[in-house]
């Protein structure tokens, strides 16, 4: 789970991280107010959405007074921001963070993620900041250097230091940039983080780190001890079908494709859309309905599926376990009912109750093509697709 | 032989109490497996399924030498479940529970690591279908009856695309001598390559059948295995050729972040070292049979 | 450092443990209002003094209604109470817990102390409570449960369940044991305490678990990061003579003997006393002055130790490392200026600067008593006693 | 050879730039002891004694290959300092520094154990005086000019009372191999038993006086390591006889809280395992002595 940039910050500072003097915005009038509260003079206002990249598409800006800020402010209020990380419709901004400017002298990256080599929280840092951690990687690794955590031991001050004079600091940063890590790396450890990344960690040319960036992602199987970070959750900012998706206990991920996919378990959902991917075809969704799944869940995934107006076949592969084909099918023939379904759907049962399964579809007199294999269903689903797109 | 679980392994279910625990526990009887007892704590001198429950798995090891726990418990008591397990003298425990968080794992793993080789609990899971011998005995979720015996290994995260192995498997009539699940999560108790090595070591099996997917680095880690220490050969599949970089497709760990951990990357990887990797999830059951013709020409 | 009954209750209550509602008493008449507060009817009045083995010595009484609990209440205060805990001149009874009765089915025994064979936090537990631990481990060794808790780790859940159900709890006294053990675990972690105590720990007729008295000792080696802790010390429990002693730097102990002890070294101060055992006669004190000690120091000694009015000779021994001979022979010649010593004073010097510091007690004309071994040094300071003392 | 610290021994000084620091560093230097560098963060770069200090000890153990650390920081900072030197490859650390959290030393001590037996750091101390193997060199806060070269191992708790021992030693011509000081608080980095093995496997060491006093489990560990392993004489005193039970004696650790830990009770147990126990302080010396004869003849 994502969250915006001003609530990273908020919540680092809690734990001790130096930030920027700064304030929130909803309005080009409440914009110019956060200018003056903050002097009136040279602010910054970004664009508060869940993506990296705003700055080059144009969501950062340093204005200069309160005249400024309330115009800028007012041509990105409301409209969707498009960053290399976003998809083409972009994300919608809705809010603004305003903050004062900061005399900068040297720009850090810093980042805490999951190791899973280690199975450990590793540290990342680089004196090279600014720069998006995959684009370092590629033109300066070197600069790149990788920390692990003993999560018996916690983050240890000797471990502090020793990555701070790698960083080059001295003097009085390096006992700021350990107060910086262990505030991270509480944050991280104590609110079930997935990611910390604080991009660029400045120097100051007073001397003092400022956090100028930050972002966190947390971890979504924690969120039940963690009420206070789920209320940080914005869905403004979410992909409408995916939300609608997670609410039904369904998981699901919007591609760029035309066959629309319903199938039980991650892996399972992978692979077909590997076989229509080698079938000829392009998967417009990763849907995976999960285990047990009733008829009314089954309804629920075509109805997820058809909001994507590119879908123009639908593929159902099922090998249940804990599911039951029987229930699959009944979910399916729902589907038909409810939904008034006009594309063609290719559905292939295996596995628990898969006799019945067939039987009801068979029965049901709906137009359905049942596949027996994930070879069959696929190439069926390609070969369903109307002339125009199957060219 | 087989790995893991045999006719002889006493299984105690923790969670057996539970409306799902109960089910599985009662499939997994009909189908042979020695279930021997059933931990769910407040429910201690209690019967379910013919079987008595205990307070702790350490009573239900004391009372009944259960040495493999099915923990079929939710996702804020899956951690505790496993120490506990760990504790008490399990020697393998599976996890089917999916949701556990990704700190939770990092601590049972500390944890385990605190015990001597020879008392060191192997975990299977979490977040995976479990695991079968077939005709011997099975500790999971899964359908039995797909799952023919025979000497062939199966390795994979995902539940559902090892049924599929598994069908296409029988289907073209070979036999499995154990499929294991190690589970879609970021952070798992055993490898592909923990695996590996037993089913190498194992004589009841020839080859084995490694399902893989985008994310992680432990397809790496396993084609390392397979090249140093491995003499019996290996097929493979990843899963993910159609996944964008950078989406998280179902499975908490199938996310490609970092360099190495696409498909295709992977695909490449485990064929510089000699494994047989299926051309698309079709082609597993296949992809076994030349494997093993391969095998009988050596 | 030790605490009071009702700091140790209030700590343990904020981190969750339960205790009977009650509250503090500095009079009789608060005391009275206390018991109203509670309802005006049965309510336990409890001596706040740092010892066990108040409800033997009287400390403890079972009151009816307000009227009995002021009148016992003015009995108590402004006294002091002899415990077997305590030596012969008590501990002063300042102030008074009034707490609800409560209905008691079961007395529990639960205490965490620090194991040095495992060198972990250890939980011991008993079926038996009310009694003191020591003689629980001699009366009834096997009703004892001890428990390790990995630091790593901490105390895991599943250990919680497994101590609850091996004390006989069941049903929901299972999770709120579960919840007792945790938060004393958190408060002596977080706190850096030395020992935590609850005993009895009661089972109420109606299920409920409740501590039903508290104790808590903290190291006083950590106080400098938990200020907190540090507010909690009442001086007026302290033995004045150690409170000054500390104040100085100088570890001391009272003893009952009359050979007052200065000696530099925590195992050198115990070996002085036992070779002045040894000799026949008995030590007044353990006093280390640590090292580096300056001249006012070792005056400061001398204050401590005559403030013992038993002490019939002092017995100076110093093997200086850190310190230094000639210091010490200043502090000595000090004290006798400053103090006015009319006792007979033994000094043995050795180690660094030994022969300047020789020099100047040879050369002060002062009535001191010089010795070169330790063994020297206790036989003389036991034949220097006055005759009454040598018999 | 001695123990610990040789000729050889290359020594940093943690908190080398403070003023005891400099003060003991500089005696060290008189003595001979090779001292090669200081750790003070923030002081990287500078120099002190003619010893280039470094901000961390990694960095000092590349630039000068330090193998032994002495510890004199305060007591805030004595964990992580004693964890750093740990990690960055020091063999053997002493820790002068007293007043240390308990739970800090819990703390180091698991730290300690991720290591592998062969990277694995002694520690030692802390709230000790330190080490010295006489006429080679010193590492600690003693004053070395009373100890005498030769073939016996001291060990003890106390700093004064190993110097009492030490200077009964010379006074009737005993030499001593090296003395360690393992310090006085309830948890310490090695207990008088590591220390006797490693005076057991020292060619140049006849024989150990040790040198033990009230509290903890310490001194029956190593009656029991003496009747199982120890081939060389070993004498003993222990301090406390005349102290009471349950108050504390300065030390930390000298405090009796549980059965078995009171001098009398820990006099019956070295003496039931063969170890000559001196019946008085200005005994140890003698007791040495008597020791050593009692070998000539066996």
């Amino acid at each position: 789970m994502d969250i915006h940039e001003h609530q990273a910050k908020e919540i680092l500072a809690q734990f001790g991280v130096p930030v920027p003097r700064s304030g929130l915005a909803f309005s080009p009038e409440q914009a110019a107010f956060r200018c003056r509260e903050l002097g009136g003079g040279r602010c910054v206002v970004k664009a508060q959405v869940h993506s990296g990249g705003r700055g080059e598409a144009g969501g950062v800006k340093l204005c200069d007074g309160d005249a400024e800020t309330r115009e800028y402010a007012a041509t990105l209020l409301g409209t969707t921001l498009v960053t290399k990380q976003t998809t083409a419709s972009g994300k919608r901004i809705d809010r603004l963070w305003v903050e004062e400017a900061s005399q900068i002298a040297r720009e850090l990256y810093l980042g805490f993620v999951l190791d899973r080599k280690s199975e450990r929280i590793m540290i990342v840092a680089s004196g090279h900041g600014g720069m998006e951690i995959e684009d370092l990687a590629e033109t300066d690794p070197d600069s790149l250097i990788r920390m692990v955590i003993d999560p018996a031991a916690g983050l240890v001050e000797y471990q502090a230091r020793e990555l701070s004079y790698q960083l080059g600091l001295e003097g009085q940063q390096v006992g700021q940039m350990v107060t910086v890590l262990k505030a991270c790396y509480r944050a991280y450890r104590d609110l079930d983080a997935m990611m910390v990344e604080i991009n660029p960690l400045v120097v100051c040319e007073d001397g003092a780190l400022v956090a100028l960036d930050a972002k966190m992602s947390f971890d979504t199987n924690a969120l039940f001890r963690r009420p206070q970070v789920g209320a940080l959750r914005d869905p403004g900012q979410e992909d409408p079908r995916e939300s609608l998706a997670a609410d039904h206990g369904l998981a699901y991920v919007g591609l760029d494709g035309d066959i629309g996919c319903i199938i039980n378990g991650a892996g399972l959902a992978m692979a077909s859309m590997d076989m229509i991917q080698l079938a000829g075809g392009a998967p417009a969704n990763f849907l995976d309905i999960g285990g047990g799944a009733s008829p009314e869940r089954v309804c629920q995934a075509f109805r997820t599926v058809l909001s994507d107006s590119n879908v123009s076949v639908i593929l159902v592969n099922i090998f249940a376990g804990i599911n039951r084909c029987d229930w699959i099918a009944s979910g399916v023939i729902q589907a038909y009912t409810e939904l008034g379904i006009a594309i063609p759907v290719v559905v292939r049962l295996s596995g628990t109750n898969v006799d019945a399964g067939r039987k009801l579809i068979a029965e049901s007199g709906l137009p359905i093509i049942s596949a027996n294999t994930l070879a069959e269903a696929a190439e069926a689903a390609v070969a369903a697709r109307p002339p125009a797109l199957a060219a | 032989m087989a790995i893991l679980i045999t006719e002889e392994t006493r299984v105690v279910v923790q969670g057996l109490s539970g409306r799902i625990g109960q089910f599985h526990a009662q499939e997994m009887i009909e189908y042979g497996t020695r279930v021997v007892a059933g931990v769910t704590p407040g429910k201690g001198g209690t019967t379910v399924l013919n079987r008595p429950v205990f307070n702790t798995v350490r009573d239900a090891v004391e009372a009944t030498g259960a040495d493999l726990s099915l923990l079929i418990v939710p996702p804020p008591q899956a951690a505790d479940a496993m120490m506990e397990a760990a504790d008490a003298g399990i020697r393998t425990a599976v996890c089917v529970t999916d949701g556990i968080p990704a700190q939770d794992m990092m601590r049972v793993k500390r944890f385990l690591r605190r015990y001597p080789r020879d008392r060191k609990m192997r975990l299977i899971g979490p977040n995976c279908a479990g695991i079968i011998s077939p005709g011997k005995g099975f500790a999971g979720i899964m359908p039995p009856h797909i799952y023919t015996p025979g000497r062939v290994g199966i390795i994979g995260r995902s539940g559902t695309l090892g049924y599929e192995a598994a069908s296409q498997m029988s289907a073209l009539g070979i036999g499995i001598s154990s499929s294991i699940g190690i589970g879609g999560d970021p952070i798992n108790g055993s490898s592909f390559k923990d695996i590996l090595d037993l089913f190498e070591a194992d004589p009841e099996t020839d080859a084995v059948m490694m399902i893989g997917e985008i994310g992680g680095p432990q397809e790496a880690e396993a084609a390392a295995f397979v090249r140093d220490h491995m003499t019996k050969p290996v097929a493979a599949y990843i899963a993910g050729l159609a996944a964008p970089k950078g989406r998280q497709m179902g499975h908490a760990g199938a996310i490609i972040s970092a360099f190495g951990e696409s498909a295709q990357e992977k695909v490449d990887l485990l064929s510089s070292v000699g494994i047989t990797v299926a051309p698309h999830p079709s082609a597993m059951g296949a992809t076994v049979a030349a494997v093993l013709g391969h095998k009988a020409a050596a």
